[in-house]
């Protein structure tokens, strides 16, 4: 039996695992240590672990190169885009506060969006730079 | 709502268009959206130079919390006039950019090319109009990074190593400016520039001052390409693009003189700068090193582009001197001379750039005998060339006059004939330019060559008459460079 | 038509002309004619601006202000008149000798030679009517610069030798000594306008005016004094037309004429004498005189012989000038019209020789006489009114300079002036002996020798100015009138540059 | 005693200081480019530590405000060393796409052999 | 203190080593010991962020790197004048500048002093988010943030314009054997 079928399995039951925790990471950055950089990171770790262990056609199957390099100006225009709506809401641009009535809770809105968009443009790029890197190679 | 919040959109805009500009697939496409979003900035800049004309600060309070807790832009008439000149670069060479790319860049990269030119030129409207240190060296990688990646785009395979050489250098410029401002807010606790001003008269010569000092100049003259730190500038310059070229010679190293500027006078103070610190003395000898040096390199360059690019790093001496001499008209000369540079250097890339497209080298033995083939391009050339020298009637002399006159205030009659001579050597390597163009009789390359398109005609004669129209009407350039020297003078304390 | 606008009507005649030129390039006859017209217009602008101020009125136009304390303006003061009467007049006569001469030779380019030709009489005007110094550099500089392209017009490698010491020394010495002397009268003076009486009187002790005076007497290299005068010989590549331009019309009375304005209107005759600081420029100019005409002599080539006497002539007019007084100064200012007139034809003439036989050294022109009569007979006037002699015009201009000398003391320099004079017969009289007495090569005595001149519109202008120089011996008076005007009373007859 | 007691008191400032020698001298002394780039790396991590360590009170607790802590080390520092970190791998890895790009075009990323390709060419 | 003197030893490895494995291997370990003493500096948030970036992303894209390139440190050449120069000029600078820093862990420095002591009492009020670093980050200095992005933005533009589409080997000059 080839050896990487050890990988695979292994491969199969941690990667969900990486996920759920990369999604921990994101929301909850606000009560304990984490962000949208760390989760970021993590989310493209998992596609990058993917792509090592069933092969980049595989991985670029689930996560098509097109996706990707859509994502990465996606997460920027997310974190403009709240810029430009606390803009129209009267506000200075990011000030968060008048998009909602009660500011403290537009605020907490605020920083999750951001977050997330951070999110989308981080792991963006760690896989658009893995898949470059690796299509160069073959 | 648009008035109120101009000095935010003078960066996200940019930044927008650039987002856009990486989703488009088709090239044309990008470069539409390119060139609504340049066009946009000078607008805007006008906008910020009006209100700011009465000698008042705009302060516009990032994320709506007040200045030393959020981030704050601080703008006044230094660096209204630094964003006027980067936004009237930027608006000219985007419809010159629309053949020259086609021409040098493969159609599937297009788009990207766009989206990295619009992130460096909002990077560097950043770095100009930001009020907080580390702001700064954010918007310093931004655009360094699209510079690296826009130089590499050069057709010459040398491009890539000029490419790696420049992001060597400028990583560790940054990293020295992060130095300097970390060892500075050790000290005084806050990142505000205005902030940290008040703080740093208090502590006035604590030795992490004078460290953080050192820091911050020798970061900043990497990115200015002062003259011993200059090493990365003429192979850039040389092998990038012809319209990336144009760019940074015109602005990059402008708004990193801005940063010197702002420094230098509104955080440290000029008392504490030039009384106690060996500082203009430095200034002195390494931009009349740059003046000397750099020429004389210069006149045995075979490719003119790099010839071209020397003769910046002169050019940028003549401005570093204005610094030193540190009087309201050497400061007033260095600053116009900053605008003249941009002008005069834009003019000239862009006629090689017509060059380049139109020969495919421009070496200065393919040029030969052009003056028949391209006469309004090498008309231009020539014209924009005497402005370098300093021919009264040009910007050149402007600027030459402003510097001769503060020097001569100080009595330092030396300095204003080696002011002179530098030029006259910038005359040797004119000269031959003009003598290969006109006299030589027409090379191979040059056989089938004609006037670029009207699209890249238009905007080298636009730059090219502005070269001449601010060297007669000076009220615009000078006057609000002197009000700028004002400004600076008076410092923040 | 006020005084004003006829004098930017002045400036833009040949600016409007080297459009026209340009744009009618393709064919000859138009260009010619267009050439003419705007030449013919300037003489009769400059005319009509001339007679207005004989009836005392004064010409000053607004300023255009580029930098606070630096405007561009223009006014009329009669040494300026003087300048612009002279240069328009040749040009006439220039155009006509050189559409014969560019047919005869042949040249190639002729339409860039015509454009550059009405740009650099424009900058020549613009010299004339500069209202202060910063306007007077700038057209100075324009005049370099669009002369470079006549002197390098034949293309080949020693007409580039020559261009390039032709831009470097003009362009270096404009640039490294005028510039900063400019910056520096500024500084010290606070305005740059030409006003009778000088602007420096009073403000600057000995040292410095000596300094600035030498700067200024070393930085107008047009000036041609002697360690300066190299790139004069060097311009002699160019066609005959062009170092005529050079020698007699525009350059070198440009400059010369700087000198003259610097030293009235900048330092002001008063003060120059009281300080003394104008001792050592007598000395310059008269070591200047006579070497240039012991290398004159040395010299076998026409042209190269004719360029040096030039070098010497000009020393005459700063020479004059340096006395500092109303004398000296008439003196000079006679002697650019002068020396314009007599160099101009003997130019001409060697042009002619040229196109006719193609011959350039001396050694070679044994019986020119015979073949060419009409242009060695002109040479022969003009070499008699550089020498001095009385039918000729020259006789004034060194009787003035004379004068000079007696009035400020300097009585050597009577000795200089006269072993000048000798030099000049010594080079110039055995050209004229070689033409005339020796039997041309190859043909046997006695026999008829066929004439062969110049093409007609040669002749014509040689005759035209040959007439010129004996006109003038009769109107220096008119001249002289003229000059008195701008020397004697320290009076501002020239509302020097409108406020 | 007091020489040792600055020696312990600014030991952090000793590591920074040759972590930033140490990077500086790998970036500018080796000729391998890939090698220069960990340099670099290695050079922005000595500035991290300059940030983060005047941030720290001793006793004090990581910023997230929790009822039985009150004194906390200092914030500001933590968000810009967070852009900081994500600068020096964004510069990386276009170094790194750099250097691959360069090798293609020369065959080689030791800069001394491409300068010596560069004179015979 | 002993991670720092860690540390230390670390990077001499890195300085010293020429086989480029080696040396990406060391750089991870050197990451991680990083993150650690962050994590006692109270520094949570870097540390997670360095050890996620630091050792994970850089290591993987130093092997991708060296899977295109070679693996192997030409010797090096001996000329140390220089850059020894210039770190010495800079430790100089450096240790004279920090000379005069308030010691290491004094609650009353002025950088707890100023705008810090701001940011922990109203970082609930204002945002009710407790992380203080998250809410400074996003909230309060979100601009720097946004900044932060469009580098990654632009890496990310940057290797996607150099790299995109298939290898185009161009010969190089020819390969002079290196000696390892």
């Amino acid at each position: 039996m080839r050896l990487d079928v050890i990988f695979r399995v292994a491969a199969k039951i941690f990667i969900p695992f990486i996920l759920v925790f990369a999604l921990y990471v994101q929301f909850h950055g606000d009560f304990g240590p984490g962000g949208g950089f760390q989760a970021g990171v993590m989310a493209g770790a998992m596609v990058i672990f993917y792509a090592i262990i069933f092969g980049l056609e595989a991985a670029q199957r689930i996560v098509p190169p097109r996706l990707v390099e859509l994502m990465v100006p996606a997460g920027v225009a997310i974190f403009a885009g709240v810029g430009v709506v606390s803009l129209l809401f009267g506000g200075n641009y990011l000030d968060y506060s008048p998009i909602l009535h009660d500011p403290v809770h537009a605020q907490h809105i605020g920083i999750l969006l951001v977050e997330i968009g951070v999110l989308v443009t981080v792991s963006g790029t760690m896989v658009a730079i893995f898949y470059t890197f690796i299509g160069r190679g073959r | 709502m648009i008035a109120a919040n101009l000095p935010a959109l003078q960066v996200v805009l940019p930044l927008l268009g650039a987002v856009v500009c990486a989703m488009v697939r088709r090239g044309p496409l990008a470069w539409g959206v390119a060139l609504v979003v340049s066009l946009a900035m000078p607008l805007i800049a006008v906008g910020l130079l009006i209100q700011v004309l009465d000698g008042s600060t705009i302060s516009y309070a990032l994320g709506g919390w007040r200045p030393p807790i959020g981030i704050e832009y601080r703008i006044d008439i230094v660096n209204a006039f630094i964003l006027l000149l980067v936004s009237i670069i930027g608006a000219v060479i985007m419809p010159y950019a629309k053949a020259s790319v086609e021409a040098e860049i493969a159609p599937d990269r297009q788009p990207w090319f766009y989206a990295l030119f619009l992130l460096c030129l909002s990077g560097l409207l950043g770095m100009a109009i930001t009020g907080d240190a580390f702001n700064i060296f954010v918007f310093m990688e931004i655009s360094s990074l699209a510079t690296y990646a826009l130089i590499a785009m050069g057709q010459d395979r040398r491009a890539l190593l000029a490419a790696y050489q420049y992001l060597i250098m400028g990583t560790i410029g940054a990293t020295f400016y992060v130095i300097g401002v970390g060892l500075i807010y050790t000290v005084t606790g806050t990142l505000n520039l205005a902030d940290m001003a008040s703080k740093v008269g208090e502590i006035e010569n604590s030795r992490a001052i004078i460290a953080a000092l050192a820091f911050l100049t020798v970061g900043i003259s990497l990115k200015l390409a002062l003259f011993p730190l200059h090493v990365w500038l003429p192979n850039a310059y040389a092998y990038a693009p012809s319209m990336v070229t144009c760019f940074l010679a015109a602005t990059a190293t402008k708004v990193a003189v801005y940063l010197l500027l702002r420094y230098v006078f509104s955080i440290f103070g000029k008392v504490f700068v030039f009384a106690d610190l060996p500082l203009p003395e430095i200034f002195l000898v390494l931009s009349l090193a740059a003046m000397f040096g750099a020429s004389i390199v210069a006149v045995f360059q075979e490719d003119i582009k790099r010839m071209l690019a020397y003769s910046s790093v002169a050019q940028i001496g003549y401005i570093t001197l204005g610094i030193a001499i540190a009087n309201k008209l050497g400061l007033t000369g260095g600053i116009v001379h900053l605008f003249n540079h941009a002008l005069m250097k834009g003019a000239l890339f862009m006629a090689l750039g017509a060059v380049f497209y139109r020969v495919g080298s421009v070496k200065i033995d393919d040029l030969a005998g052009l003056g028949q083939r391209m006469p309004i391009t090498m008309g231009a050339l020539v014209l924009a060339g005497l402005s370098i020298i300093g021919v009264p009637g040009t910007v050149g002399f402007i600027s030459k006059w402003y510097l001769g006159l503060g020097a001569l205030e100080h009595g330092w009659w030396w300095l204003v004939f080696l002011l002179v001579l530098s030029s006259l050597i910038s005359v040797v390597y004119i000269g031959r330019i003009v003598e290969a163009v006109y006299f030589r009789p027409v090379s191979s390359a040059a056989k089938r060559a004609t006037e670029p398109p009207l699209s890249m005609l238009l905007p080298t004669l636009l730059l090219v008459a502005s070269t001449v129209y601010f060297g007669i009407d000076t009220a615009a350039s000078a006057g609000i460079a002197g009000r700028a020297a004002e400004l600076l003078l008076a410092g923040l304390r | 038509m006020t005084g004003p606008e006829l004098v930017i009507l002045a400036l833009l005649i040949p600016t409007a002309g080297a459009a026209l030129i340009a744009l009618t390039g393709r064919s000859p006859n138009v260009r010619e004619t267009v050439t003419l017209v705007s030449a013919f217009a300037l003489l009769a602008v400059v005319i009509a601006i001339l007679s207005r101020t004989l009836e005392g009125e004064t010409i000053v136009t607004g300023a255009f202000q580029v930098i606070p304390g630096l405007e561009i303006a223009f006014a009329v003061e009669p040494l300026g008149m003087l300048f612009a009467c002279v240069a328009s007049g040749l040009w006439i006569v220039n155009s006509i000798y050189s559409i014969g001469y560019m047919r005869g030779n042949k040249e190639p380019r002729q339409t860039s030679f015509y454009v550059c030709f009405a740009i650099a009489l424009a900058s020549t005007m613009g010299v004339a009517f500069a209202a202060n110094l910063f306007t007077l550099f700038l057209f100075y500089e324009a005049l370099t610069l669009s002369t470079y392209p006549l002197v390098t017009h034949k293309g080949n490698e020693d007409a580039m030798a020559g261009g390039r010491t032709y831009l470097l020394i003009l362009l270096g010495t404009s640039m490294v000594l005028l510039l900063p002397a400019i910056i520096a009268t500024y500084l010290i003076a606070g305005t740059l306008d030409f006003q009778s009486g000088g602007i420096l009187a009073g403000k600057a002790e000995g040292t410095t005016v000596a300094l600035l005076l030498a700067l200024f007497m070393f930085g107008i290299g047009k000036a041609a004094l002697m360690p300066m005068h190299r790139w004069l010989p060097a311009a002699m590549v160019a066609p005959t037309p062009v170092s005529a331009l050079l020698h007699a019309v525009a350059v070198v009375k440009a400059g010369v004429f700087t000198v003259s304005k610097v030293i009235i209107y900048i330092f002001g005759l008063n003060f120059l004498s009281e300080t003394g600081a104008g001792e050592w420029l007598v000395f310059v100019a008269a070591f200047s005189l006579v070497m240039a005409s012991v290398i004159a002599l040395t010299k076998d080539n026409l042209k190269a012989r004719l360029a040096y006497s030039t070098v010497s002539q000009l020393a005459y007019v700063v020479l004059g000038a340096s006395f500092a007084n109303a004398m000296g100064l008439i003196g000079s200012g006679m002697h650019i019209a002068m020396h314009a007139a007599g160099k101009i034809t003997l130019f001409f003439c060697a042009g002619a020789i040229y196109v006719a036989t193609h011959k350039t050294e001396i050694s070679d022109m044994g019986g020119i006489g015979r073949t060419m009569p009409v242009t060695m007979f002109a040479f022969l006037i003009g070499s008699l009114s550089i020498i001095g002699l009385p039918p000729l015009g020259g006789t004034w201009s060194k009787w003035f300079i004379a004068a000079g000398a007696v009035d400020s003391g300097h009585l050597f320099v009577i000795g200089v002036l006269i072993v000048s004079s000798l030099l000049n017969i010594a080079y110039l009289i055995p050209i004229v002996a070689r033409g005339f007495l020796q039997r041309p090569a190859g043909i046997a005595a006695g026999a008829k020798v066929r004439i062969k001149e110049a093409p007609f519109p040669c002749v014509a202008a040689i005759s035209i100015t040959a007439l010129l120089c004996v006109v003038l011996f009769f109107q220096a008076g008119a001249i002289e009138e003229l000059l008195r005007g701008a020397v004697s009373q320290p009076g501002p007859l020239v509302a020097g540059g409108a406020r | 005693m007091d020489v040792i007691k600055t020696v312990v008191e600014h030991y952090n400032h000793w590591i920074i200081i040759f972590l930033l020698v140490s990077g500086l001298y790998i970036v500018v002394a080796r000729g391998n480019m890939v090698k220069k780039l960990v340099g670099l790396g290695l050079f922005q991590t000595s500035v991290y530590l300059l940030y983060i360590t005047p941030g720290k009170i001793l006793g004090g607790t990581p910023p997230i405000i929790a009822e039985q802590y009150s004194v906390y080390s200092n914030p500001l520092p933590h968000v810009l060393i967070l852009t900081a970190i994500v600068v020096g791998v964004a510069t990386l890895a276009t170094g790194l796409a750099l250097v691959v790009r360069i090798n293609e075009a020369f065959g080689t990323i030791e800069e001394d052999e491409i300068f010596a390709g560069e004179e015979d060419e | 203190m002993v991670l720092l003197t860690l540390l230390a030893a670390i990077t001499i490895g890195v300085v010293r080593l020429r086989n480029l494995f080696a040396v990406v291997v060391l750089g991870g370990i050197y990451s991680f010991l990083m993150a650690s003493v962050l994590i006692v500096l109270d520094a949570v948030d870097v540390a997670m962020t360095e050890a996620s970036v630091g050792a994970g992303i850089s290591t993987v894209l130093m092997l991708g790197a060296l899977y295109l390139t070679k693996t192997e440190e030409a010797e090096p050449v001996h000329k140390t004048l220089l850059p020894l120069f210039v770190a010495v000029t800079t430790a100089a600078v450096l240790i004279y500048g920090t000379a005069t820093l308030p010691p290491f862990g004094i609650a009353e420095t002025p950088v707890h002093l100023n705008v810090a002591p701001y940011y922990l009492e109203n970082s609930i009020p204002d945002t009710s988010v407790p992380n203080v670093v998250t809410s400074v980050l996003s909230s309060y200095r979100g601009y720097d943030t946004l900044g932060e992005t469009t580098v990654i933005f632009t890496a990310g533009i940057a290797v996607l314009m150099l790299l995109k589409g298939r290898r185009q080997v161009k010969p190089g000059p020819k390969r002079r054997r290196i000696s390892s």
